[in-house]
């Protein structure tokens, strides 16, 4: 095997914050690591139309999703000086105020760390087949789009 | 020949489809005609092709058990 | 009183894992909120002259840098459409691969909150009378500097 | 009239002392002098002056109890 293994970005339902803070618990060994910037998308109450959003069900074309996010990952490691990088978006239905990206990158110094997560989220919005599907309180939906 | 069509989203909420499998279908042009003509719908859908889950910007021969997707806007985040 | 509380950022020991986590979770129920943006700090084991970093000990001009980071907070909140900020500083020991500085912002739409935590963290670092100085696993110092 | 003088990381560090109480000092350049006059050490030390937690960029008159804080280069974060 001369290429790196494709990683799963997804996963069933919601990113809980206890997740979240394992994660920054797991890179306290790394000892090199002087900055990690982190992003997280939360899933909006948006009242459209007079209706209100109750929660995203997400579903992704799987396979290509995490080959794009293959070639993200490796674009952005070559751009930044990174110590880590990970990932993680759900799949199926995330309630209004929970979080559905989980962006997280780390550094030695807080610039790449910063800039890197920032460029991420932007191709990750832009650049990965994902769907939202606005589930209404009453019933009713809508699908998503990204501005 | 064999080519698998995935729709993705909204397009297969509106057509009821989710995978079809075709035959004979020479390029992706062609390929969404014949689509359009079965689902009128898809006339009015925005998106973006993948063939073997690369995007195209311009008609693509197809091959022989080849994938095509038809990709409504991304709403991923 | 007319004037907002001045807050105080500072902790003792280093910020953990669970905190981090814990905050996260208490903004599950601001339903308004779409994109959360973080920065964490974290002690290298930076070798310097032969000799490794073990902690740094923080102190702090802390009356006089509460006061300017509440002046910070209004230029932020003034500048950025933010739903919440929140800002925690270490005081005292904190060992390599522990956290020192947690900035958390929040906002409805993703680059508010992303543009808000970057310029806090610039201005942190340069505004705010923190020192820390970096213990070495020799029992040696040195007084750190940021750049 | 007493003046409230704090020093802070390395300069308490070099000088031994974090607090001292002086009186009759006119302005911050004076006050500067007669402490590098106390402690030498001080004279190749780079710092701010804050006089009541504001950062002031020229000398400066002192008033009775006011605190003038001398800050080395900052290093939070």
């Amino acid at each position: 095997m001369t290429e790196k293994k494709i990683k799963n970005i997804f996963i069933a339902g919601p990113v809980t914050a206890d997740f979240i803070g394992k994660s920054i618990q797991n890179h306290s060994s790394k000892k090199d690591i002087g900055g990690h910037s982190i992003f997280l998308g939360q899933i909006r109450a948006d009242k459209i139309d007079g209706k209100e959003v109750a929660a995203i069900e997400y579903t992704c074309y799987e396979e290509m999703a995490n080959e794009k996010m293959h070639e993200i990952r490796e674009a952005i490691f070559a751009k930044y000086n990174l110590t880590c990088m990970h990932v993680y978006h759900s799949l199926g239905k995330v309630a209004t105020g929970e979080i559905s990206l989980f962006v997280f990158t780390s550094s030695k110094h807080r610039k790449a760390a910063i800039n890197a997560c920032e460029e991420l989220v932007e191709n990750i919005k832009s650049s990965l087949p994902i769907w939202g599907k606005e589930l209404f309180t009453n019933e009713t939906y809508q699908w998503k789009e990204n501005k | 020949m064999k080519v698998h069509i995935m729709l993705f989203g909204q397009l297969a909420d509106i057509t009821g489809v989710d995978k079809i499998t075709v035959e004979n279908t020479l390029d992706t042009d062609s390929m969404v005609k014949s689509l359009q003509n079965t689902y009128p719908s898809l006339t009015q859908s925005t998106f973006v092709i993948a063939v073997d889950k690369k995007i195209i910007s311009a008609n693509t021969l197809l091959t022989d058990q080849c994938t095509v997707a038809l990709l409504p806007p991304f709403s991923g985040g």
